[in-house]
Formats: structure tokens, C-alpha cells, sequence
């Protein structure tokens, strides 16, 4: 499955946007929460500055989101980890409520009670969820869903290698191969659980091999590769849409930051995120692009100021947001 | 309390079981998940007879992955269908919890209220024949003690079907608790009080609102569930011995109807707190509390009183199980108690 | 590897307790629960007679337990589910205590407290639980300490083909191969979870297909027969002693009675029992050791006196032993 | 409190990661597993430095695989073995629960006494850095009211020491709870109060002591963990207006020293009970309830208060987390209350 040109270029923009959000949110996440800013004796307070709680950033990890997203309609159901913008992004959820939640503002997609690893968009049919694991089965229950509803629509588990040692990835595997349910199951291999690698926590190479577990195809993507990634997901994608039932992709990323910001990655060996960022997908796509005659300079730098003012204004937005009345935490815990 | 047109008596597991099927045939978004609730019509016959009725697609057994077909019916539910989905018992919520109390229960709050969530949970509880430390427990207070969960437990047939109407049709998740001994089984003792006329026509019985199930004067029991049958049988022995004992129902845990238990306890002065759950950091504490932050209005004549399963597990052996759980006669004990003791 | 004289004769006579025992049970837990000796209106009261609580019963299921346990040492330790028995009388637990927890005595190995999915022996090494799919993970801990301790213990968790789709199932594997530790993993597949048929719950035919998901060898034993089973469990706890890891073995098996004493088994095939028992097991192995010899009339005999005494005694025993004290209840939540 | 001998000043996360370290040269049977413990050392530091020491067979980084790695620290008991098992956050013990409450707490009880479990489960709970629902939660009532774990919530690094020593050395499981915000660590908001003097040499800190926190005759402040900082806090602040008020820090739930609590509240008849943990159902109600029971003998001068998380998740954004956890004011405007009503 080859992607056409509005698709590469998409792609393109997409991992610039999701780039240059997660470049800008790395910095702006430091804001007031280092020295001279914050309480003596601290070298850091994950409890100051504008945006709270925990930051975990996607950077080099865009293909996998864009490559999966690139094949997926806004009524198909997308679910999310708690590295959750890059995914979101891909799959459309509006930048400026999305950035205003992780603010934890009121005009957020929230309200502010979410934050970042708690982005829900009922319209974008995007959810995410802070525990690892856990976005798999209402992935198999959106799924389930829409063959109720006799749609055509399908549902995607994102979820980490990490997370592909849990529970739910094994039940959730296994009811949706049972009854042949459209989903699409994407481990994002970036190699890492925090500070334990993939190799010591998994007790096979590669995840995709586990598919013949449940019957359903297993696909393992060698490269950090926003076109192979297409491929591969387009092909399940369209097998999970014609009724066919699940499948199984692991593609092979890279973290570039740490596991959150301020994560000092004592544990990581020197040199690691050099190297990977020599193998940088969104030069490696641009390359791709200017080859088969669909980018030049300026079609790039048209780009690049579009990425530039889409993210600027985001920012923007959240920053000049209100915070929820403190009364508001009463609220919505029923509908 | 019963309306006067079309009622018959039914068992509790008849009630809950129309209650389904009624409203399975209002709504075509409705239908049910769990373990062996199709042709066995659930182990405690909370699904009797829908599978005939409804069919494998809305009738759906599941494989033992309750992690996965719970989160599956958030999932769903997410995409507008009603979900009910069955633990066939309680004690086996730690195997599926994260997806019960992170993500159905928190879901709804974290999207600031833009995600519905209308799944009804149902399940099992409650000792009383025996089935040990892992098949006996009641555990309602757990889901009450954390936000985000309606809990609903009910005490008789009547109650059961029109809490059962209101928990489908009420777009939050809902935890529903049947005791398995007021289900009315045919291979399980069960009280009398339980089994009850039941309109044949759809009814809601409103959250939040306690029931008296017996008037009294002199001491207020506040129980759920098995418990209240318990507490009724109690009352009438301690009537004999000229104790008169108000029983309240409270039907359901969120929302809690605390000024009914308050208005009652100003009335009589004397509080039993009676429950099948653990005694510590529960039910029972929750209901004395209740009557603690009060007392700038509400007289006490005697300290009040807690009756539980008191730390520890529910044992295997008949004899033991019967002097952990509490029991009609330890009730009216209680009671007693409560007459003969008084306030500093 | 092939079984001894001795060990055939060991399976065939443990067997032979297995049977006797259930069947002896099935009728002993109906005492008391039917008619006339029950409340009116009710047609069983799982409340009355001398056994408390739930009945699960094993009768045909032998071949598994002693096949595997043939194998095993005292110091190797075994985890077994809510249908205990036979693990247990093949693991040497002793069978009169083991039937006065039943009954619920003060003389029972959990003094009356763990009962029938509860039975717990330091000694011998045996424990269960209540809970599908919960034996794995403690077996891969007793495997853990055994490495620890520098001993060549293996530890065996048995599970049914219902609890195969646990995530504990998936955690387990994966943490045991990872670990390389002495687990031997082994499904008993008897075709139903209660009344949900294996193909109604399982994506794939063989649960030993799943061994490659954790990369240990997977073996299924077509045949339910304790040759067969001695066989296959035979190299899988040669393995784990000699320190080469887990594997996963998957048994076909029989279930003579419904899933537990009571069940109307209305969701089961007419006739299926009865076609399953043309296969019994016992007669099988009768049949291959007077072939080879180590069986005649005489020694058949003495074995069914034996077999027959010593369950008698235990059901003797468990009858005439004490219930605990009520103020028992309390003890013992701590030690 | 401390002794005088050999003291130094340590955060409670140095004095937890001293105390494991301590107790593993001690015994060779003791060691720990969890994920990140390793050359991360804890997310939050209780493992700090170990694996250096320990190397990889006794400090264990597990994959993400709770309910394996928790239910082998059981299996690993029941052989000898003296496992500590860190769940990262406590709101993640739904993956995990059925090992935890089904097999770790109630498989000495169903053995008659005859397995013994000695296994330390550790957590880190509570919030105030904004982390949100899924990450903020205290949830130790949910365990003290299931029957079969000790329950250990200190709130200084004296108590942290002390009560690790004790738990590692009991032949049950005990759940240690400790709160990100009183750890000490460089990147975190802390309370100056739990970092304290703590002698080098290994010392037990029995369970079931209450300790007074601070002596006071108007009011009696019962808490645990960093709400105990909190109190104390908000007692001094009390105290500029005349409040005189006592706080009580309960240190373990199971065993609870309900004793040390009347006493207290006997002496100033007034009882405020603050906790971050859930309101409703939880620790809260159940200290309430003690003195709901014994006022036989205690007289109140005025209603019980309570604070606690009122029945929402906690919320994200700060402002509305710094409204739903119980902080220094709230406290100091309960006292307040507490001093300007007065019982019917
Ligand atoms: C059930 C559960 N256990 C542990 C954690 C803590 N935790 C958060 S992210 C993470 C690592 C996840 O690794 P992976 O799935 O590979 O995702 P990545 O962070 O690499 O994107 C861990 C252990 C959690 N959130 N949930
Ligand atoms: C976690 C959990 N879910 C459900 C149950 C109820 N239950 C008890 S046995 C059983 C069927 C188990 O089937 P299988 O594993 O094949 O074992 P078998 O009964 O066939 O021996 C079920 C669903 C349980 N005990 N634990
Ligand atoms: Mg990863
Ligand atoms: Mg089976």
C-alpha cells in the first residue's frame, strides 16, 4: 500500500507539527520549575510553572503515529498511552484544547481536569490513559461498538513495549481475535520502560511474533520509517474496515528526550540519543518527498511557517486561558 | 410500595432479570457481557432466559478476561452503546480493578464531562453458604470509598428491578450488587422478604432515596442488602422484648441518603449500624460519621453501634462462617445493648 | 522418558485414589442438600449437609496430575486451581487432613478455614486458589526462590483452558522465560469454562501454541492418558531442573461432572459424558500394564483394597473430627 | 524521639533505602523487586543506591507485569524467602489487586495459620504535584479495610526507618505506604517536618503505637503521612489564635491504636479527622466511628469534623487539586469550627 502525495505530505506536516510541539512543550515545561524560580534546596519542582504533573514527549516517535493515523477516519476510535501528543495530533485533536488541557485551563478538552495523559475528544474519537496497558481494551470495546452499530468504522490500541508485558495486551488480544473485531493493536517499540529495556522485561525479540498467540497476523516494522509504517498499518487497517478482524504491529522508535522531562537517564548508555537522532524521520521523509518531486525549498518553508504559527497559537491559547473556578472540582464526576 | 396493577411475586434473580429484558427491548443500544450469562443464564440467574430472547450478539459469553470485557463495555459505551457487563462475583473485581475504577469510574470526570459512560456493572456478593474467603465477600464499600461509581444495593425484588431500570437508564456507570442469599434460588436458603409482588410494567426506583422497611422508635438499624432482611427478622425479635426498632433500606451507597438515616436517628437516639462488608474503614463508619459531623442537632442516648465482619476473612468451616457474618440473633444483641447502655 | 515399572504402577494406583475419592465425594457432598432435608421450596441447598461451600470435582482429569507428578519431588512445589484434588493427592498431600478441611474440621489442613478451593500444605508443597488464572504467578515465585536458595526445585502451576486467557497467564510466561526460571506451566484443557466451550473463548486451537510468545517450548498432549502426559511433563521438568527454564504443556483432558456438584449442565451435548468415559483413562493404563506385564487380577485387587481403604479412612476421619471453636475465627488473619 | 546516639538528618526516602539496605545484609532472604528500582533506584528513591550494593539478583527490575512480579513475591514467601515488592504508585494496584487482597492477605488466614507470608509491599501515594487522577490517589483506607495486610503510613523519616525495619522483620505482609510529597526528593515540594534526625543503627518502630505528634488540650487532629505535616502545620497557625489543638499520628492503620485516639479526644472533646485519602467509606468514617462507639465514656463538646478528597477523582489543574486535597488552611478552618460549635 503506497501512500499518495496528499498522504506523504501529511505525513510531513503532521510529524513537524507533533516535532515542534513536543520541542516547545520540552521547554516550556522547565518553565518556573528551576532554580532561582523554586524553593530552596529543590533542583527541580515538578510542582511549579504552568504546566503540572508529569511531561512525557514523543519526539522521534512520529512515525508510528502518523503512519497508523494517515489510514483512519474521524469516526474511527483511536486510544492512547500516556505519551499520548503525538498520537492525538495524528488523529486530529484540536491543538489549542488539547494545549489549554495540558495548561490545565478551563477551555481545555477537559476542562482542565484531564491534563496530559488524560486527553478525551468524544468528537476526534480520541481517548488515553495514564496506566500502562490500559488503552487496549476499549479499543477491543469501541470496536465491539461500531459492529453493533453497523459501521465500518476501526478502533486502534496504541501502547509501549513496556506495555506489552501486561495483562491486558494478552485478554485484549484474544477477545478481539475471537470475534473478529476491527481493531488495530500498534506496540511502539521505542526500546524503553522508563529505565528498563525492552530486553529485560521481554522474553522474545520481538512483540509481533506474539500475534500467532491469537491467530492474527503479526507485523514487526525494522525502522523508525514514517512510509513503512504506512504500509504496514494501511494493510491492517483495511483488513480490520472489510471485517477480517485484528491485527498485530510493532514498529521499531526512538525517545529522544527522557522518559519524562527531568529524568536524569543515568540508565541510558552515552551517546544512545545522538546516534538516534542521526536516523531522524522527518529528514529522512523530507528526502523522500524532494526525491519523488513533492517538496522543494519553498514548499518547505511553507510548511515549516504553517507548523510554526499552528503551534505558536496553541501555546498561545492555553497560556491565555483561565483556570477553572476552584468550584468546578465538584463537578462532572456524574454526567 | 408495590403499585396495585400487575403485580406478581418474583424472586430477586427474576426481578433483575425482567428488569434486562425490558429494557434490552426499549433500547437496542443495550446488551450484555459476561461470563456464562448465555445459555447458563448466569451462575446466579441474573440473565435467566435472554439469551433465548435476545441472541449470542447481544447476550455475549466471554472468555475469563475480566480486564478485557469490562474496559471493552467502557469502550463501547464511549461510542454510545449501554453495556451491562456481569462479575459473577465481586471477590474477583482484583483482577479486572484498574479498568473498573481508573477508567470507567474516572473517565467521565477527566473529559470534564464530556465522555458518558452508561455501563452497568452487576454482580454477586455476600456469604452464607460457605464459599470461603474468596466467594463471600460483600465489598460494596470499596466502590463507594472511591468517586465515580453509582453503587447500588438492593434488598428485595421489588427494589432490584426498579434500581435495575434506573441503573440502565442512568447515563453513568453503575455498580449493582445482588446478595446471592435474597436472590431466591432454587439451590440457595434465602430470606422470605426478598421475593416480592413486582409490577410486570417497566418502573424506576430513584438513587439516593432510602426506604423505611420497618417503622420504630426506639433504635435505628441502617443496613443494605441481605442485611436489611436480616435486620427486619431482628426487629420483630426485639419487639418481643418491647424494643421497637426503625430499619432503614438504604438502597444505594452513591448517592447516599444521609438525611433519611439522620431524621431516623433523631428519632430514636440510638444507632445500629449493621453490615456484611468488612467492619473497618467502611459502612458502618461511614454511617456513624454521618451521625458524628451532626450531633449539633442530633441526641444520642446510647453510643452507637457497629456490627461487621471484623478483620478478617471469611472462613470456610459453617460454624465459623456463621459467628463472622452477622447474624439475626447478633442484632438483636445489639439492640439490647443499645437500650442498656447510655451516654456520658 | 519413559516411566518405570515403579511409576506406572504409582500413576496407576494414585489414579485409581483420584477417582475414588471424587466419585465418593460426589455423592457425600449431595448429603443433606436434596430433599426432604432442605427447606421447602428449594430442589438443593448448597448451605446444608456435612460439605460446605462449592464442589468441583476432577474425576477423569487424573492422567494430568499424576503424569505431571510423577516427575516431582517433595521440595518441588505445586500451585493448582479451584478443581484441586487430584494435583493434590498426586503431590502426596495427605489425604485425611485434606478431607477434614473439606468438611470444614479443626483437623484440616487449614483448620477448617481455607475449605475445598483452599487447600494449603507447607509440607508437601501444595496450594491452590479460588481465583482462575491465579496459580501462575506464586509458582513462578517458588521457581524464583528456588534459584535464590541455590536448590534444583521446580515449581508446576496448573491452570484450566478458561484461565488461559488471564492476563496473569501472559505475565507469568513472559516473567518466568525472561527469568529463565524452573516453572513448568500446564493446561488442563477440558474443553469448558463452566459452561463456555473452549471455542467460544480461546482465539487459537492449542494453548501451546502460546509458548512462542515467550519463546519456551510448548508441547499439547492430544490424549488423555498418563503415559502421554508422563512423557511430555517428564522433559519439561528435566528442563526446568537443569536450569534451562519453563515450558508450557497443554492437555487434553475429560471432566466427568459438571462444573461443580449442582450444575444442571444444560449448556452440555447429550451423550458427551458418556462418550468421554469410553475413553476412561484408568482402564487404559490397566490395560497397558497387564500388556507389560506388572498387572494381573491378584494385584489389581490389592490395589482397589488399598485404594479403597485409604479414602474410606480419610472420609472416616474428616467425619469424626471436631469443628473449630467459633472463637477460632478470629485467629489467625496474622501469624 | 529520636535517639540520641548517632544521629543524622535524613529524607524519608534516604531513611527507607537505609533501612532495605540495612535489613538485606542482615538477611540473605530478603530482596526486592519492582520496576525502575534498579539503576533508576525507585522513581522515588526508596531503592536509591541498592543495586550497586546488592547487584541485579537481589535488586530485581521486573517488566511491567504487576500481578506476575506481586503474586511471585508470595510464592517466594511461602518458600522462605522475605521479598519486598515496590508498586510504583498505589492507584496502580487495580492491575494487580486479585494477588494482592486474594492470595498475599488471605492465604495465611485459609491455611489455619500455617503459611507464612513474609512479604513488604511498598507504594508511593498522594498528590499536590498536579499528577492527576490516575496518580495522585492515597487509597491505603481501601486496604486497612480488607482484612489480612498490615497497613503502614509514616510520615517522617524517623517513623519511615523505623516502621520499614518492623516490616521487613514481620512474618506477615505489611503494605507500606509513603507520600511523594514528604520523601525529600530534590525534585519535589516536601514538607521540612518529615526530614528528621535518624540514628545509622537499624531500630524497630513497633506497629499499633499512635504517636503525639503535639500536645494540645482544645482540639485533637487525627492523620497519617504527610497530612500528620499538614496538621501540625496548621495546629501552630491555630495556636496564634488560641487553639490549642493535639495531633495524633496514627502511623500504622492495621494494627490501629484506637486507644491512643480516645484518650486524646477524651481529654479535649473535640475530634477533627484529616486525610487526602477519599472521604466517604474510608479513614475518615472509621476513626469517627471509634469515638461514635465509646461516648459511653467520652463526652463531645462539639459535632466530629472530617476532611478528606470529597468524592471526585482528583482533579488536574492546580487550582482545583489545591481545592479537593485537604491543605494547611482547610485544616486551621476546621479547628476553628470545631471551637465555635457545640453539641445538642
Ligand atoms: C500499570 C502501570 N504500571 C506502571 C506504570 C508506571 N509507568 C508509566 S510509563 C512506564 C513505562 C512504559 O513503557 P512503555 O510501555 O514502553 O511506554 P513508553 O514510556 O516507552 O512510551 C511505567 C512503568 C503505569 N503507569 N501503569
Ligand atoms: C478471575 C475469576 N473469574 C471467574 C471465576 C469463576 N469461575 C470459576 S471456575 C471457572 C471456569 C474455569 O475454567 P477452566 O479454567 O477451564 O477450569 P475448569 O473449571 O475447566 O477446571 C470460572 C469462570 C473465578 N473463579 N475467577
Ligand atoms: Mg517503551
Ligand atoms: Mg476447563
Amino acid at each position: 500500500m503506497e501512500p499518495t502525495a496528499e498522504q506523504l505530505l501529511w505525513m510531513y506536516e503532521t510529524m513537524q507539527v507533533i516535532r515542534e510541539y513536543e520541542e516547545v512543550m520540552a521547554k516550556v515545561y522547565l518553565e518556573g520549575k528551576l532554580p532561582p524560580h523554586i524553593q530552596k534546596g529543590l533542583a527541580f519542582d515538578i510542582g511549579s510553572g504552568p504546566v503540572p504533573g508529569e511531561m512525557h514527549l514523543a519526539a522521534g516517535q512520529e512515525p508510528v503515529a502518523v503512519g497508523v493515523c494517515a489510514h483512519l477516519r474521524k469516526e474511527d476510535t483511536v486510544v492512547g498511552t500516556h505519551r499520548p501528543h503525538h498520537f492525538a495530533i495524528a488523529k486530529g485533536v484540536p491543538l489549542k484544547e488539547m494545549t489549554a488541557e495540558i495548561f490545565g485551563r478551563a477551555t481545555g478538552l477537559g476542562r482542565g481536569k484531564g491534563g496530559h495523559m488524560h486527553l478525551f475528544d468524544a468528537e476526534h474519537k480520541f481517548s488515553c490513559s495514564g496506566i500502562v496497558g490500559a488503552s487496549l481494551p476499549p479499543a477491543v470495546g469501541a470496536a465491539l461498538a461500531a459492529r453493533k452499530l453497523g459501521k465500518d468504522w476501526v478502533a486502534v490500541a496504541f501502547f509501549g513495549d513496556g506495555a506489552a508485558n501486561q495483562g491486558t495486551f494478552h485478554e485484549s488480544l484474544n477477545l478481539a481475535a475471537l470475534w473478529k473485531l476491527p481493531v488495530v493493536f500498534v506496540c511502539e517499540d521505542n526500546k524503553w520502560a522508563i529505565s528498563v529495556a525492552k530486553g529485560m522485561s521481554t522474553a522474545i525479540a520481538s512483540n509481533a511474533d506474539r500475534s500467532t498467540a491469537y491467530g492474527i497476523p503479526g507485523v514487526r516494522v525494522e525502522k523508525n520509517d514514517a512510509v513503512e509504517v504506512f504500509e504496514v498499518g494501511g494493510e491492517a487497517v483495511a483488513r480490520a474496515r472489510r471485517g477480517d478482524g485484528p491485527s498485530l504491529i510493532e514498529v521499531k522508535t526512538d525517545r529522544y528526550f527522557g522518559h519524562f522531562q527531568g529524568d536524569a537517564e543515568l540508565y541510558r548508555p552515552k551517546g544512545e540519543v545522538e546516534e538516534l537522532r542521526r536516523n531522524d524521520p522527518i529528514p529522512a521523509l523530507a528526502a523522500h518527498l524532494r526525491a519523488r518531486g513533492l517538496l522543494d525549498e519553498a514548499g518547505d518553508a511553507a510548511i515549516r511557517a504553517r507548523v510554526q504559527r499552528v503551534v505558536t497559537e496553541a501555546y498561545e491559547f492555553a497560556r491565555s486561558s483561565p483556570y477553572p473556578e476552584s468550584a468546578e472540582a465538584a463537578q462532572h464526576v456524574f454526567v | 410500595m408495590a403499585l396495585a396493577t400487575g403485580t406478581r411475586t418474583l424472586t430477586m434473580a427474576q426481578a433483575i432479570s425482567e428488569a434486562i429484558g425490558q429494557e434490552m427491548e426499549r433500547d437496542p443500544s443495550v446488551f450484555v457481557m459476561g461470563e456464562d450469562i448465555g445459555k447458563y443464564g448466569g451462575i446466579f440467574s441474573a440473565t435467566g432466559g435472554l439469551l433465548d430472547r435476545f441472541g449470542p450478539e447481544r447476550i455475549m459469553d466471554t472468555p475469563i478476561s475480566e480486564s478485557a470485557f469490562i474496559g471493552a463495555a467502557t469502550g463501547a459505551a464511549a461510542e454510545g452503546m449501554r453495556p451491562i457487563a456481569e462479575l459473577m462475583f465481586v471477590d474477583f473485581f482484583g483482577v479486572c480493578m484498574d479498568q473498573i475504577y481508573n477508567h470507567l469510574a474516572k473517565n467521565t470526570y477527566m473529559s470534564g464531562g464530556r465522555v458518558r459512560l452508561p455501563v452497568v456493572l452487576m454482580t454477586a456478593i455476600g456469604g452464607g453458604y460457605n464459599d470461603a474467603a474468596q466467594h463471600s465477600q460483600c465489598l460494596y464499600a470499596t466502590f463507594a470509598h472511591m468517586p465515580g461509581l453509582k453503587i447500588v444495593v438492593p434488598s428485595n425484588a421489588y427494589d432490584a428491578k426498579g434500581l435495575m431500570v434506573s441503573a440502565i437508564r442512568d447515563d453513568n456507570p453503575v455498580f449493582y450488587f445482588f446478595h446471592k442469599g435474597i436472590m431466591g434460588l432454587p439451590w440457595m436458603a434465602y430470606f422470605e422478604g426478598s421475593t416480592t409482588p413486582v409490577p410486570e410494567q417497566p418502573y424506576a426506583v430513584p438513587f439516593g432515596e432510602a426506604r423505611v422497611a420497618r417503622e420504630g422508635g426506639d433504635v435505628t438499624v441502617v443496613a443494605v442488602s441481605q442485611m436489611v432482611q436480616k435486620a427486619v427478622l431482628a426487629a420483630e425479635e426485639a419487639a418481643k422484648e418491647g424494643i421497637s426498632a426503625e430499619v432503614i433500606d438504604l438502597r444505594t451507597l452513591v448517592p447516599l441518603d444521609a438525611e433519611s438515616v439522620a431524621r431516623s436517628v433523631d428519632k430514636t437516639g440510638r444507632l445500629l449500624v449493621a453490615d456484611e462488608d468488612y467492619l473497618n474503614f467502611g459502612l458502618t463508619g461511614e454511617i456513624a460519621a454521618l451521625v458524628g459531623e451532626r450531633l449539633g442537632s442530633i441526641k444520642l442516648k446510647a453510643p452507637i453501634k457497629r456490627l461487621g465482619v471484623p478483620g478478617t476473612p471469611i472462613p470456610y468451616s459453617r460454624p465459623l462462617e456463621q459467628a463472622t457474618i452477622p447474624q439475626v440473633g447478633h442484632l438483636v444483641e445489639a439492640m439490647r445493648g443499645l437500650m442498656t447502655t447510655s451516654v456520658a
